[in-house]
């Protein structure tokens, strides 16, 4: 196991490398760089400008000075904000996307899991019919529109949040609701249908005849292969929901890093693009592999061949 | 796995019975202790007044830092800041500030002109790459210490004879000076303070931080999370303390402005500085006491590539630009009662309001069409509008479109592109006809005009007039105010004539404000004058 | 839950004969009144859609077409669905976006699908090296935030709606190769392909003639699953101001500009939400019945 | 008094495509410490039996049509779920055919082992494994604590089916029912098997219903033999009785294709024809088509379990009507 895991973080190492490469040479090729406003800087005021960041030597030069940066963990100076440092941007706001994601996590977790067992359960009754159609709904209703419906309903007319912030505990709960919303509805739906298979499987069947109840199957026996296909879900999808949405973020006023990652692009603000990139590049790496670390926990059968 | 689970629900639970309870508005508490809470369009980029530039940036500036001179907002007559008095040279070359004896840094350092001088230093010093510089321009020699012409700092027009007295010499005279030293390119900097985190000429130097911040100005900065927000508190050492009555100004970063509007509904905000024009046509008809509408140094217009044809034919520009309907643009798309702009400057900019008006004339605009060689836009080659991804621009770039098929019978093709792809293309000339807009920097008509000269980097029309030039060149170096004004009368006449801008119409704020923030004042500059503010609810 | 030692159905039967597994699914399809609802929804509104794009002036306004002093009025006689601040008729925006969304989808997911099945397939029956080397920049791909890439993409290249379809489908095919590669291994150890090896069959022939049939039933599936992702994502980019081009209309530019206004002009923002919605559940319940009745597991990855 | 009394049980599928009668009017007892063997051929309802008395019919699309259950005095068909819980696994265990995927794959042996006894029996977890322990000692599996940790996958086929027995029998229950248990494994471990469960049997007491398509697995094992065909039980009998006062043509199909039971160099014999498609049972009697003894009324009257000698009984009309001899 040790092994396999010391592997996969070697293979990282190249991953990380390819994507930073095509990261700087992709950014460097758009049009339009970091320091153009519609009201212009003169040419020398420009000029100096990059001459600070070293945007005045050849790109290639350019490239092997990042990647050594990169390599000792300096992520470089933002443009668009000087006096910070994308490593100082990143700890900043990463905890807020983080502590977003877990709260999302939750809600799709508990909603998901929840909805996706009830249906299974009772599979063609209205507890299957119900949940899923919500399911179906919260996968089909954009983001950006059910962020504002919450507001409207819950913060202006009800009066029970702020409308947007991040200061309060409850300043958590639409944010929160808006973003587990789409992927409770994608854990619901792979739970149904992992349990569905599970609790077809002949194994269930000798459970009952042990005089198993219902919560006992359910947790004891088909919960472990019934989740399979969520955990294989979740593994990227919380890489996602960790470091932050755009767009819950923006219409939350959320000081998350999920907003650097698109402003950063529209910005050209180079090293923040960057450093938003590896950083999340790592995180998908890693809960790639803690997926299929848990894959292999859940499921004995891999462990063996392993 | 169930523990932290049911942990996290008892939690999310509680939050949620916690917010159905009764909830006091923020803004309520701001009112009860003093505390403004305002929207800032944005997240600024720095607080160091000589890196930081931009509209948002300078709301926070005013409140750390104090120039020479301040500006009052209700009628944006000039009045004492850190200068007590100025005298000016009867040549009009030699302002003399005298400064205030009581003068004091938020660190209880007195302020003397030698912080000054060294100000103007840091700021023109080419190292630091402040976009802003040329705001002092018209002193001596500070164009060229800045482009690095001359290095010796003592020949430029920045002289400290003693502590409280600042002298500054101009090349010419320059009767507009005084709106320029509001700006806060002239803001003292604490220099001393900046040289303990870096170099003063590091443009990254993390000085303007809470806790290191150090300003004169009637508030201190205590609190900045990035896109969370900026507390600033009374300044105890500000030189008029007592007259500060807000305790605390909270700056909210929030940029979407259907966003801002939300929280300012739900008594999160007392301000936000712009609302989208449903919700303005909204509050205007509904809610007519929480909305100010007021016009400021600002026009929306299209640039024409006056190289690429067929907009490098003058009479198809013209025709172009009299077969809009700008009023349409103005009160239907728009809608917060922006001014249709038939020329350049807006109006009555420093007293200024240009003579010439463009017409509006669907037959004449035909007409010069076909004489250009497009009878009822026959052959009228695909000529693309570029404007950048924003609601608004896209509307009217879609209204004038349908405009021109209406009354000219040609195809427009829109293109619309990603900010700074839009900016490459336009500084680049890559484009025929390109959605503009232009902010003026201080109260003179030289903000607006001086951008359509040959050699400025803001023209990007490929437009160039010799006597255009001239004019604006003599305006610029003469202190007769009438004869400047004539000069800019003929040069922006010729400007409406060749045409190689459309103006369209002038910026309006269309601000959401609530009636218990008093002292505040609509103003042309859009800018605060948090001295005078204080918050005071009706009673009822 | 019945064993098959009970229970003797027809099914065991007509899977041995090729042509009649394609009847089994198709009635079992049939059977599935959602799957048929949804099929009906989408073929429906693909036409009308289509038809719309087609004649423009079908409605008795075009997509384009202003009304500025009518400005933004709700649902009336003149215009059944009311229309947008511009005067423009919803209706008839909504039918020539429903036109260019639905075409992104198809289009996006056909190139997903195209450079997905290849690749998979390419993976899958390469094994040994070169299927890992595949696999790893599969994985290196994975690793990309795809929103970044994206408006690279759009940025790049300028916004146009073939640009827009190419980097959806350019990031979505990952999933596709992955299960195509899956789908390729497991079939591949299977006796008639082995038969196949036996009898000397060229590779190619191999892959084509007997392998691609046999994973039409996942990638059907999973195609009609991709689409409404993908529609999706086209409501995202508007969102982020990077759709088509103005004045061209989708569903994503409706409903970026209807949540905007939603609360005076909420006309703007119900037609358009409700028609996509329909039009992605519709989707998804044909893809949930079309993998009931193909008897396609794990599609989902 | 018989330890279970199943009456007139009647189990049916309402599929899409109609319904099927899977289990028509069974009726039998089971005696303490008997030996009760369900013989027939796939489909023929045998299983359908054993999971409808241990309510292991999934419903929908199963359903009970009627009948009754008796162990003890509970209706094991009609009590709640909560009583029939406190029955399965405590007093009536059941194993099956396919031991492999019968075990919890995600589960260890041990922990899986221990479960009946966890869920009825108040008892301390490391007590349990101590039962457990002893139990698959008895099962005769090797290196008993050491496997307890491992998982189902790690087993042969033959020790699965042992773990499956010894699963079953930790609550030392009334009544084991055993459906196919040997069916997917090789011949000698197919005999292995077969002895521990008699074995345990004799230690324990208890009743077991051995149901098998195998008359001659059943024959060598069993007391009593039930013969079922088409969701009917066509003959039931004692042991001897039905091999050698065989009263119903089916039973006499299924002895003759017995191959043990053939002389060498004769041709196996098969039964001609198919089952009936369940959908569309045929009227009258459902062997009728292939029976050689089938006469008019065969396919029209409706048939009925009666005893035609002491302890058997047959629903062969011909036989039940002119007492044919077959």
């Amino acid at each position: 196991m040790l092994r396999f895991i010391a592997r996969r973080l070697l293979e990282t190492i190249p991953v990380l490398f390819i994507i930073a490469t095509v990261t700087f040479f992709m950014m460097h090729g758009a049009p339009g760089g970091p320091f153009d406003s519609e009201k212009k800087p003169g040419p020398e005021v420009l000029a100096r400008m990059k001459a600070h960041y070293g945007l005045d030597k050849p790109l290639f030069q350019q490239y092997l000075l990042q990647m050594k940066h990169l390599l000792q963990g300096d992520l470089g100076p933002s443009f668009k904000y000087p006096g910070r440092s994308v490593n100082e941007i990143i700890a900043v706001s990463f905890p807020v996307s983080l502590e977003l994601g877990c709260e999302a996590l939750v809600v799709a977790l508990v909603f998901g899991l929840a909805a996706g067992m009830v249906a299974s359960l009772k599979q063609n009754s209205a507890w299957d019919h119900v949940p899923m159609s919500l399911a179906m709904a919260g996968l089909c209703v954009p983001t950006f529109v059910m962020g504002p419906l919450l507001i409207s309903a819950f913060a202006i007319h009800m009066d029970w949040f702020n409308a947007a912030g991040w200061f309060f505990p409850r300043d958590r709960v639409l944010p929160a609701l808006t973003l587990g919303a789409y992927y409770a509805a994608y854990v619901a739906r792979l739970t149904r249908g992992g349990f569905l298979e599970i609790l077809n499987q002949d194994y269930i069947r000798t459970a009952r005849a042990k005089g198993a109840g219902g919560a006992r199957i359910l947790f004891k026996h088909a919960l472990r292969g019934g989740i399979l296909p969520v955990v294989s879900f979740l593994g990227p999808a919380v890489a996602g929901l960790l470091t932050g949405s755009f767009v819950v973020e923006t219409i939350f006023g959320i000081p998350g890093l999920g907003r650097y990652f698109v402003m950063a692009a529209f910005n050209r603000d180079y090293f923040m693009v960057m450093g938003s990139v590896l950083f999340y590049a790592c995180f998908v790496v890693a809960f790639n592999l803690a997926t299929d670390i848990v894959l292999v926990w859940l499921n004995p059968k891999l462990r063996f061949e392993e | 796995m169930n523990v932290p689970r049911k942990l996290y629900l008892t939690i999310l639970c509680l939050t949620i019975v916690a917010g159905c309870g009764k909830r006091e508005r923020l803004v309520d508490i701001g009112n009860r202790n003093q505390e403004l809470r305002i929207n800032n369009y944005g997240e600024p980029s720095s607080l160091d007044p000589q890196i930081g530039i931009g509209q948002l940036e300078h709301n926070v500036s005013i409140a750390l830092y104090e120039g020479l001179v301040t500006v009052d907002t209700k009628d944006l007559s000039l009045h004492p800041g850190a200068a007590e008095s100025w005298n000016i040279s009867p040549d009009e070359k030699v302002y003399t500030f005298h400064l205030r004896k009581n003068g004091r840094w938020s660190n209880g350092e007195p302020i003397t002109a030698r912080d000054f001088v060294e100000s103007y230093h840091r700021i023109l010093t080419p190292a630091l790459a402040a976009q802003y510089s040329y705001m002092l321009y018209p002193v001596e020699n500070a164009e060229a210490f800045n482009t690095g012409k001359i290095t010796n700092f003592d020949e430029v027009g920045f002289k400290a004879p003693d502590d409280y007295t600042l002298q500054v010499t101009l090349h010419s005279p320059a009767p507009y000076l005084l709106s320029m030293v509001i700006h806060e390119s002239w803001f003292p900097v604490p220099i001393s303070v900046i040289k303990k985190y870096g170099a003063p000429d590091d443009r990254t130097n993390p000085w303007a931080r809470p806790g290191t911040c150090v300003g004169n100005g009637p508030f201190v900065l205590k609190e900045w999370t990035m896109n969370s927000h900026i507390l600033v508190e009374k300044n105890p050492t500000y030189w008029d303390a007592q007259n500060v009555r807000l305790n605390k100004i909270y700056f909210d970063p929030t940029e979407d402005e259907d966003t801002a509007e939300r929280m300012f509904r739900s008594g999160q905000l007392h301000g936000i500085p712009q609302a989208s024009p449903s919700k303005v046509a909204f509050y205007r008809k509904n809610k007519p006491n929480l909305i100010k509408v007021y016009p400021i140094l600002a026009i929306y217009f299209y640039k024409f590539n006056v190289t690429r044809p067929p907009v490098n034919d003058k009479r198809v520009r013209k025709a172009l630009t009299m077969a809009i309907d700008r009023r349409a643009i103005a009160d239907t798309i728009m809608r917060a009662g922006e001014e249709p702009a038939f020329f350049f400057t807006p109006p009555n900019t420093g007293g200024y309001t240009c003579q010439t008006k463009l017409s509006e004339d669907v037959a004449e605009a035909r007409r010069l069409l076909a004489e250009a060689g497009y009878p009822d836009g026959r052959n009228f080659p695909k000529v693309e509008v570029l404007f950048n991804i924003m609601q608004a621009h896209k509307a009217v770039a879609e209204a004038l479109q349908q405009m021109w098929k209406k009354n000219l019978n040609v195809d427009i093709v829109l293109h619309n592109e990603e900010w700074k792809v839009y900016l490459d293309s336009m500084m680049h000339t890559n484009y025929s006809m390109g959605r503009a807009g232009w902010v003026g920097d201080y109260v003179d008509p030289s903000t607006f005009l001086d951008t359509m000269t040959t050699d400025s980097g803001n023209n990007e029309t490929g437009w160039s007039n010799a006597e255009y030039d001239r004019l604006i060149h003599l305006a610029s170096n003469t202190g007769d105010q009438a004869a400047r004004y004539a000069a800019y009368q003929k040069a922006e006449a010729i400007l409406l004539d060749e045409m190689p801008v459309m103006p369209i119409y002038f910026y309006t704020i269309p601000r959401l404000i609530l009636p218990c923030v008093r002292g505040w004042y609509p103003n042309v500059l859009d800018t605060y004058n948090f001295k005078t503010m204080y918050l005071e609810p009706e009673e009822n | 839950m019945i064993d098959t030692a009970t229970s003797p159905g027809p099914e065991p039967v007509e899977h041995e004969a090729g042509s009649s597994f394609w009847q089994d699914a198709r009635h079992r399809l049939w059977m599935n009144k959602l799957a048929v609802f949804g099929l009906a929804v989408v073929s429906i509104l693909g036409v009308l859609c289509f038809v719309s794009y087609l004649c423009p002036h079908l409605t008795g306004y075009t997509y384009e077409q202003q009304n500025l002093a009518l400005g933004p009025t709700p649902p009336n006689h003149a215009h059944w669905l009311g229309t947008d601040p511009l005067g423009r008729d919803l209706l008839a925006r909504l039918l020539y976006g429903g036109g260019i969304s639905l075409m992104v989808g198809l289009y996006a997911t056909g190139v997903s699908l195209a450079i997905g099945v290849i690749y998979g397939a390419i993976a899958g029956f390469a094994g040994g090296k070169a299927d890992m080397v595949m696999m790893r920049i599969i994985d290196i791909l994975y690793a990309l935030p795809f929103v970044i890439f994206v408006i690279l993409i759009m940025v790049f290249f300028g916004q146009s709606i073939k640009l827009m379809f190419i980097a959806i489908g350019a990031v979505e095919w990952l999933t596709m190769a992955r299960i195509v590669r899956g789908q390729v291994m497991a079939i591949k150890r299977q006796e008639f392909v082995e038969a196949a090896h036996a009898l000397g069959l060229k590779r190619r022939r191999i892959i084509f003639r007997h392998i691609v049939p046999n994973l039409l039933g996942p990638i059907i599936v999973y195609a009609t699953l991709t689409m409404p992702e993908v529609i999706l994502l086209e409501s995202f980019l508007s969102f982020l101001g990077l759709g088509v081009q103005p004045p061209h209309s989708s569903w994503g530019v409706l409903i970026k500009e209807g949540a905007e206004v939603m609360e005076e002009y909420p006309w703007l923002l119900i037609y358009p939400g409700a028609v996509m919605a329909l039009t992605l559940f519709s989707l998804n319940f044909l893809g949930d019945g079309l993998r009931d009745a193909l008897d396609v597991r794990g599609s989902k990855d | 008094m018989p330890l279970l009394i199943v009456e007139n049980l009647s189990t049916s599928f309402h599929t899409r495509n109609g319904v099927v009668r899977a289990v028509q009017d069974v009726s039998f007892q089971l005696e303490r410490g008997e030996t009760l063997g369900i013989v027939g051929e796939s489909g023929s309802g045998k299983s359908v039996t054993c999971y409808s008395i241990m309510g292991l019919v999934p419903q929908p699309p199963g359903r009970i049509e009627g009948g009754r259950a008796l162990f003890g005095d509970v209706d094991l068909l009609a009590c709640s779920h909560r009583q029939l819980n406190r029955i399965r696994g405590r007093r009536i265990s059941m194993i099956f055919q396919d031991a492999m995927t019968s075990l919890n794959p995600f589960l260890r042996i041990g922990e899986q082992l221990i479960e009946p006894l966890m869920i009825h029996e108040n008892i301390a977890r490391a007590a349990a494994m101590d039962r457990a322990l002893a139990m698959l000692n008895e099962a005769g599996i090797p290196e008993a604590e050491h496997r307890l940790k491992m998982y189902p996958h790690e087993f042969s086929g033959g020790m699965r089916q042992r773990v499956m027995i010894a699963m079953a029998l930790i609550t030392k229950p009334d009544i084991l029912i055993a459906d196919e248990p040997t069916t997917a494994l090789d011949v000698t471990v197919q005999a292995q098997i077969l002895e521990l469960i008699r074995k345990m049997q004799n230690e324990l007491g208890m009743a077991v219903i051995l149901v098998s398509h195998d008359l001659g697995v059943v024959s060598g094992f069993c007391n009593r033999v039930m013969v079922m065909y088409a969701g009917r039980v066509m003959e039931s009998a004692q042991i001897d009785d039905l091999f050698y006062d065989t009263k119903h043509p089916y039973t006499r199909g299924l002895q003759k294709s017995i191959p043990a039971l053939q002389m060498k160099g004769e041709e196996l014999h098969t039964i001609p024809g198919q089952p009936p498609d369940p959908h569309r049972l045929p009227p009258g009697c459902p062997f009728a088509p292939r029976c050689g003894h089938a006469v008019e009324y065969c396919a029209k009257e409706e048939i009925r379990l009666l005893e035609v000698a002491p302890n058997h009984r047959t629903s062969c009309l011909r036989v039940q009507k002119e007492n044919l001899p077959v």
